[in-house]
């Protein structure tokens, strides 16, 4: 049986005012467990607290109820006045009677009524309450970052600035990501290589960061602070300590007919490869489907030619076990198929370009040596384009476009169509829009510059139809503004091709249990105020995988992800919210109700041999809430059938004699 | 013996309960008859027997013993008990008639249960006597005459009649009341339905239960039977054996606790379920089989060896219609008291 | 007269248990009477023989049993499974609640099983032997010279009467050929209570729970309440009780056992099958499926292992609680 | 008809949704008929969302579309104009005398090249 | 003849991020409403179980309102949208009994809303109050 001690605030006149408090001291005093009931003008004050501690020794309370103002203000006070006084911090309950009670009622009688029966219910949770430590777990000082993007490089450069190792995982053999595809950035219009090859640069230097390159991760298990994380290294058959990146084995290689994927297929590359000059790492990769001798055991010519002796054909794929504290997520997004897209002409002619492959026509270091020409006859292009929101905005049919606006659209286009007539002004240059979306610092301004200084025709309507006739591309198009429908005889389209997370999302969000749209964006914890962390704790989300975003936001996001994991790997030990749930073994059926609700993948599920009735065993699965992942909602307390899931500190019984005690 | 045409026995109805309620088979609106407290509109059934049996009304299923009431640190008792007043249950079948013999030697020993002597001191009886038992019917295994119940009254109906007899003393003043209702009259019809019947009831398919392997003294023999598991195999455990026989007795006493008043109040039992006379130390039956065995052991063994060779069975056959797995009484006397144990 | 025979499943059973594939089968074993049967583990061969039976009365669900048997069960066990019942099957798999390894489930047709107290009401009490041939059963009883003959389709169990589907969605081994989805009218009788007015509703519900014993037996039953302890039997839950001690607690019973079972429940309809007090629970787990079906889209439990359950599912575009009455007001 | 009820009307009759239209124009960047149009697709969706009715039901365009469903196809908000062009059409020809097409007329059209279904159809097209 | 004011009793789950913050929101602006309104926090809405519900019912209250996120602020991401299919179901349910519609509800109101919550809890023991007492899930026992 518990001993309460029951202590009524005045607040002032705050709550004396329309509530008799002595009265509601009195009256407490009756409540089963309730041994001292006491009145006092700021229970909050210096005073207050005093008081409570001395009644807490001098009664041996075991619980206290403070009758005052919101839990929202002061239970986090009174709890640490109860630690004080030797109690359980969370043998605590408030009676809120003034918010919702003396400050929203009239008449003394009203309000002394409803503040005693607050009271009761209080007492009668008080009563059941237990005393609840939080947990605590250590915490690995390591972060993981997943994508090798500006995103990415970002985040770790920043982690591991302020001194905590950092892995970056890359799919790919370099890290970079889209950026290094990229030829200028808007609205700056500086070098896209130039400001981010130093990044890389920075990246491959740092002694706290290590690049997992040509890797994907496999396995994640734990939780926050204890990420148990599988990455498996594919085999590149070269040697990475060893390879110097001096580009003898690309020279020589017989295989020349591959499509070079970082040139998006515009030109070829070689079975054994390096994407680009910049790369990071600087080594090759063998592409295990075009190498001759890794298909058919015959060629080797690149192994004879490496004066490193970095060839190795037999290499394995390889699966290195890391802990990790914090993972962050930076797997970035991909421009969507444009195979659906018929009326675009896409498929039919190699004039009808993306704008990421025409970046790449643009770039000194693409396919055309940053001559723009024409993909199919490689001439000058003197009339183009730009179709915007291709695949964006797109509610009719989602196997065919995304019912989101893909964010960079118009920027990039604008500044596609300002380069363009920067360095041809022989050049016509026209944009199909339907809106015109320049938030952002600088950015209408760019805008405005490509029609007023650059002579962009911007057209207000979208094109209808692309039919590629001879050499030409007919382009029908309609122009709302003058009611008009346009015909123009077009050298090159360029579709802004709507942006999707990329494909490697959604199995890495089911390995993390992040949760994850319907667009397979990562969801944040909270959108406004959370929105670099997922809902499962100790993951972070950084880049384009949360949603569209330019190159700023995207550093900016990458940079507040990294101070998120930064605060997280500072601390030795994480102390958990005691308030979570917790499983009753016996009566788990294991049916994975819990589970499928738990927004943070806190739940588990093990096997565990239990006694039965007749003195026999028998094994069964049941369920096990990690109480450092759990936030405490509560979801799975209803989900369960059996009852077996209860919330501490909100449990069931509390819940429902606090229900008792108001109805009675 | 006195009769009425069985035109008149709303009037003979409305007569008895004018001064006392009277409770009788009414049939509901799903073809199932039950016990239904007399009202202008409400008719006698004609179905066998009721859905639920008559022991509710000495035994109900939900009974308050007494309440507390704290105040402070002060508990008050409160005795909650109502003086009952007489009342009439009409046309019990002679199987639930014996069943009040069963109850009566458990609940009216020392100590004497108030709650049901009370109730047992004001019911008065109106028995009915059977002419088209049923084929799950097997009262005759347990001696007990269809054709002839006992009761403070008797019944025999027939296509056109009602018929009276008076067995007690309290039988005889009751039916004196309606004297101007029914008219005196010889013992011949009843008589022919109760040869009639008595024919139907020999020929029965369960008139032939043996039960000469049960009874006082059969508790070693039968106990460790391999039966009792494998019939209790796909028992569900549910308690619809228990709450349909007018013979179980166990219940449960139980509290109910609104803000500071306590009501004590005690409900059926079913040793079917999991947590039947489960204890502080736990539960002493641990299995569906071993409850299941208690079951029916008790009926047929522990009962009778109390009881002067008495079964606390009486052969309604509600179990045997009500069991959703079909498992029941006769399967066992069959199999656990037949040749495969012997 | 069930398109499969007695003897292929005897067949059946004894040749996988002779096989060695099984160690047990699990059956219907032959009562007093011959709408007697009772759900019953076999062993032996001899005992098949001797006593499964398989006829028209043969309704019993046996997938929940499986949670109970499996365990600590050294071997395959043999299930025959109706249409209707390996949706409980798929179901107790979605939850875990069995190995699925240690069964050998045997999918048998079924035209639909008759309701004893149907043939009663139509032939009359005394019922001393059934006949059945082809879709009808002759009915001798004790006081009718001649016997009653009744056509299957007449006297059927409420689920079957409106089956809704004959097809069989789990199974090793089907004998017979599958059936399909069917489209049957089994919220009929929801839509007519919905179309009712409160109060004549309130009456309704009154009245059918006020039967109620608390034998639990619609629990006890039921596929889907397979609760390791049942929050009605917990003395800690709060709801506990044994009693229905008055009206608010037969509602409680049946309001909170039907929203366990929401999502969860396949409309197997066992519970109004065993309910002694013939109460139709169905129709509380009914209006469930059909305002699940209608908010949330078409949903079968148990039509796919591992699918996801409607209540612990969402979409951001769901109907509002204070909505969900216009539906039943368009209805009306 | 009061314009309200007229536009609910032509909703009604088309199944289509006006109101999701962002305005892009890509039905009449894609209509093969559009310089035979004194309205345009995307005039028809945005006339009928502001309730203005009565020019497009007066105008010739109702029988220039050719019901091809381009813009149906290519809308990227699902919004089917060609549906609406329908219904103010049937709208039209549902008025008694309206029809665009009579018995009469048709001999003046029969020649050796059309195809005498395309007569039947515009036929049942465009009458009541 | 005097008839005493009926006055029903309500009880209000509200959780603690959204609702519970509005209910105290109402308090700092001293909006009104009646004192028949009884609150129990909870961390979310979806931690109210339906049992908690009908044993309100049972003791005595006469209108049961449930207080959350709107959806898709839930604090916890999802749990609001539990809430919303298990009372969506549980009302229909209530209602298909029998029992007055208008005694149960769920409402969204954020920690910015006082004035929708004040409004909202005026409204609704208005309209519980013209239903009278509950009858049809009510507990005897639990009467004085």
């Amino acid at each position: 049986m518990q001993r309460i001690g029951v202590f009524v605030c005045w607040c002032g006149s705050n709550i004396a005012g329309t509530v008799d408090v002595k009265a509601v001291a009195e009256a407490l005093k009756n409540e089963p467990g309730v041994v001292y009931s006491a009145n006092y003008q700021y229970m909050c004050s210096q005073a207050g607290q005093n008081m409570i501690i001395e009644a807490v020794k001098e009664h041996k309370l075991t619980g206290i109820v403070v009758c005052s103002c919101s839990p929202r203000m002061h239970e986090a006070t009174f709890r640490k006045t109860a630690e004080a006084a030797g109690l359980n911090p969370y043998m605590v309950e408030i009676a809120n009677i003034r918010e919702q009670c003396s400050w929203v009622h009239k008449d003394m009688a009203t309000g002394t009524e409803k503040a005693i029966i607050l009271g009761k219910a209080a007492v009668a949770k008080v009563n059941l309450n237990a005393p609840l430590t939080p947990g605590e777990s250590p915490v690995t000082k390591r972060a993981l970052v997943i994508g090798g993007g500006i995103a990415g490089i970002q985040t770790a450069l920043d982690i591991a600035e302020a001194g905590f190792p950092v892995d970056i995982v890359e799919k790919n053999p370099t890290i970079g990501g889209k950026m290094a595809q990229l030829d200028k950035t808007f609205p700056t219009l500086d070098c896209a290589a130039c400001i981010l090859t130093p990044k890389m640069v920075d990246v491959a230097q740092h002694e706290k960061i290590r690049i997992f390159s040509y890797s994907e991760v496999e396995d994640v298990t734990g939780f926050v602070g204890n990420f148990d994380v599988k990455i498996k290294k594919r085999a590149r058959f070269v040697k990475e300590d060893v390879c110097t990146g001096c580009g003898a084995c690309v020279e020589k290689c017989p295989m020349k007919k591959i499509p070079n994927e970082f040139n998006l297929g515009m030109n070829n590359r070689t079975a054994i490869y390096i994407p680009f000059a910049q790369a990071v790492p600087k080594v090759a990769t063998i592409d295990a489907n075009a190498c001759n001798m890794i298909k058919n055991g015959k060629c080797g010519i690149c192994s004879k030619v490496c004066t490193a002796g970095a060839i190795d054909y037999t290499q394995k794929d390889e699966i290195i076990s890391e802990k990790y504290g914090a993972i962050v997520v930076a797997t970035g997004f991909n421009p969507i198929s444009m195979d659906k897209f018929d009326e675009f002409a896409y498929n039919q002619s190699k004039d009808v370009i993306t704008s990421l492959e025409f970046e790449r026509l643009t770039n000194a270091a693409g396919p055309t040596a940053g001559k723009l020409l024409r993909p199919s006859d490689l001439e000058h292009p003197h009339t183009i384009v730009f179709v915007q929101c291709v695949g964006s905005r797109c509610a009719s049919c989602a196997e065919k476009g995304k019912e989101y606006c893909s964010k960079i659209c118009c920027m990039y286009t604008a500044k596609h169509a300002m380069l363009t007539r920067d360095k041809y002004p022989d050049t016509e240059v026209y944009v199909f829009y339907i809106d015109v979306r320049t938030p952002g610092k600088n950015f209408d301004e760019f805008y405005r510059r490509a029609v007023e200084e650059y002579g962009v025709k911007y057209i207000k309507g979208m094109v209808g139809k692309v039919s590629p006739e001879g050499k030409k591309l007919k382009v029908q198009a309609s122009d709302l503004l003058n009611n008009k429908q346009i015909k123009i005889d077009a050298d090159l389209v360029v579709l802004a091709a709507a942006i999707e997370p990329d494909k490697s999302a959604r199995p890495l969000a089911t390995k993390l249990t992040a949760s994850m749209d319907t667009n397979d964006f990562f969801t944040e914890a909270h959108p406004k105020l959370r929105p670099v962390e997922s809902p499962t704790a100790g993951v972070f989300l950084s880049g384009a995988c949360q949603g569209p975003k330019d190159i700023p936001e995207t550093v900016s996001q990458a940079s507040a992800a990294a101070a998120k994991v930064i605060g997280l790997l500072v601390k030795d030990k994480l102390k958990g919210n005691p308030c979570v749930a917790r499983s009753n073994e016996l009566m788990c059926n294991g049916c994975s109700s819990c589970e499928r609700v738990c927004p943070y993948g806190a739940i588990t599920y093990e096997d565990k041999e239990f006694r039965m009735p007749d003195r026999t065993t028998k094994v069964r699965r049941i369920a096990k809430v990690n109480p450092a992942v759990c936030q405490g909602c509560g979801a799975c307390t209803v989900a369960c059938p059996s009852g077996a899931m209860d919330l501490q500190g909100f449990a069931n019984n509390q819940i429902m004699a606090e229900v008792d005690a108001i109805c009675k | 013996m006195r009769k009425c045409s069985i035109d008149n026995i709303n009037d003979v109805l409305k007569a008895l309960s004018e001064k006392i309620p009277l409770y009788l088979p009414v049939d509901r609106l799903d073809g199932k008859a039950t016990y239904q407290k007399y009202q202008e509109g409400k008719v006698w059934s004609n179905a066998l027997n009721t859905e639920r049996s008559a022991k509710d009304f000495f035994f109900p299923q939900m009974e308050n013993l007494v309440e507390f009431k704290t105040q402070g640190k002060n508990v008050e008792v409160i005795d909650i008990r109502d003086e009952k007043q007489d009342f009439i249950i009409f046309g019990v079948r002679a199987c639930d008639v014996k069943s009040f013999e069963i109850l009566d030697r458990v609940f009216l020993s020392q100590p004497v249960d108030t709650f049901y002597k009370s109730r047992r001191e004001h019911g008065i009886i109106f028995s009915l006597a059977c002419s088209k038992p049923n084929e799950t019917c097997f009262c005759s295994v347990f001696n007990i005459d269809a054709t002839a119940p006992a009761g403070d009254v008797t019944l025999w109906k027939t296509e056109t009649e009602v018929f009276f007899k008076a067995n007690t003393e309290k039988g005889e003043k009751i039916l004196s009341e309606i004297d101007s209702l029914t008219t005196e009259c010889g013992e011949e019809t009843v008589n022919e339905q109760r040869e009639k019947t008595k024919k139907i009831l020999s020929k029965l398919p369960l008139s032939d239960l043996d039960l000469t392997n049960f009874g006082v003294g059969k508790t070693k023999a039968l106990f460790d039977s391999p039966l009792w598991k494998e019939m209790s195999s796909t028992c569900l455990g549910c308690g619809t054996c228990t709450f349909v026989c007018p013979t179980c007795q166990c219940y449960d006493i139980k509290e109910f606790k609104v803000g500071d008043k306590v009501t004590r109040f005690r409900c059926w039992d079913s040793c079917m379920y999991s947590d039947f006379t489960k204890m502080a130390h736990g539960n002493p039956r641990l299995t569906q089989a071993e409850r299941f065995r208690q079951r029916f052991m008790h009926k047929l063994v522990y009962y009778p060896d109390n009881n002067d060779g008495l079964f606390s069975c009486v052969g309604c056959g509600r179990c045997l219609s009500k069991c959703p797995i079909s498992m029941n009484i006769v399967k066992v006397i069959k199999r656990v008291g037949g040749k495969e144990n012997e | 007269m069930q398109k499969v025979s007695r003897e292929i499943l005897v067949d059946k059973a004894i040749s996988l248990l002779n096989q060695g594939v099984v160690k047990a089968v699990f059956g219907w074993r032959k009562g007093e009477f011959d709408y007697d049967v009772t759900p019953a583990v076999f062993t032996t061969e001899k005992d098949i023989k001797e006593n499964f039976v398989f006829n028209g009365f043969c309704g019993a669900n046996f997938s929940k049993y499986l949670v109970a048997k499996t365990v600590n069960f050294d071997g395959k066990i043999l299930v025959f499974l109706k249409s209707c019942d390996t949706y409980s099957f798929n179901q107790l798999l979605t939850e875990h609640r069995f190995d699925r390894e240690k069964v050998y489930a045997v999918g048998i047709p079924c035209d639909g099983m008759a309701d004893i107290s149907k043939v009663k009401e139509i032939a009359g009490d005394g019922v001393s032997k059934i006949d059945f041939e082809g879709d009808m059963m002759k009915v001798t009883t004790l006081y009718q010279d001649e016997p009653v003959e009744i056509k299957l389709g007449d006297v059927l169990l409420e689920r079957c009467y409106n089956c809704k589907s004959k097809k069989h969605v789990a199974y090793d081994e089907l004998i017979g050929e599958d059936g399909e989805v069917l489209d049957s009218n089994r919220f009929d009788e929801v839509a007519k209570l919905e179309a009712m007015t409160p109060d004549e509703r309130f009456a309704f519900w009154q009245g059918e729970l006020s039967k109620c014993l608390r034998c639990n037996a619609c629990r006890d039953v039921c596929p889907a309440c397979t609760c390791e302890k049942c929050v009605f039997d917990n003395p800690n839950s709060g709801v506990e009780n044994k009693a229905a001690a008055n009206s608010f607690e037969e509602k409680m019973f049946h309001i909170i056992r039907a929203f366990h079972v929401a999502g969860r429940c396949t409309d197997c309809g066992e519970c109004s099958r065993v309910c002694p007090q013939n109460i139709p629970l169905h129709l509380l787990n009914r209006k469930f499926i059909k305002d699940i079906n209608q908010f949330y889209g078409e949903y079968q439990a148990g039509e796919q292992v591992g699918s996801r359950a409607p209540l612990v599912n969402y979409t951001t575009e769901d109907v509002e609680p204070c909505d969900v009455f216009k539906g039943g007001e368009e209805n009306a | 008809m009061d314009n309200n009820l007229l536009k609910e009307e032509l909703i009604r009759i088309s199944g289509a949704k006006p109101v999701k239209c962002m305005s892009c124009g890509k039905c009449s960047a894609t209509c093969p008929a559009y310089e035979q149009m004194e309205y345009h697709p995307h005039q028809f969706v945005n006339m009928i969302a502001n309730g203005d009715i009565e020019p497009l039901l007066n105008s010739k365009s109702i029988y220039k579309c050719l019901t091809c469903f381009a813009c149906v196809d290519r809308c990227p908000r699902g919004v089917e104009p060609a549906k609406l062009v329908e219904a103010v059409r049937l709208v039209s020809v549902r008025k008694q005398g309206n029809n665009h097409l009579t018995a009469n007329d048709i001999p003046q059209l029969l020649d050796e090249e059309i195809p005498q279904q395309a007569l039947v159809s515009a036929f049942r097209k465009y009458t009541k | 003849m005097q008839v005493e004011e009926y006055k029903p009793l309500i009880v209000a789950f509200c959780c603690n991020w959204c609702s519970y913050a509005g209910a105290d929101l109402a308090g700092n602006n001293r909006l009104n409403y009646p004192a028949d309104v009884k609150i129990i926090r909870v961390p979310c809405s979806c931690r109210v179980n339906p049992m908690f519900i009908l044993r309100a019912f049972q003791r005595g209250a006469d209108g049961v309102i449930l207080c959350g996120c709107h959806p898709g602020d839930c604090h916890y991401t999802s749990g609001n949208y539990y809430t919303r299919r298990r009372m969506a179901l549980l009302f229909s349910m209530l209602d298909y009994l029998g029992i007055e519609r208008e005694r149960t509800r769920v409402e969204w109101v954020s920690a910015a809303e006082g004035a929708k919550f004040a409004a909202t809890m005026n409204d609704f023991a208005q309209k519980v109050a013209s239903l009278g007492k509950n009858k049809r899930l009510e507990d005897l026992r639990c009467k004085k």
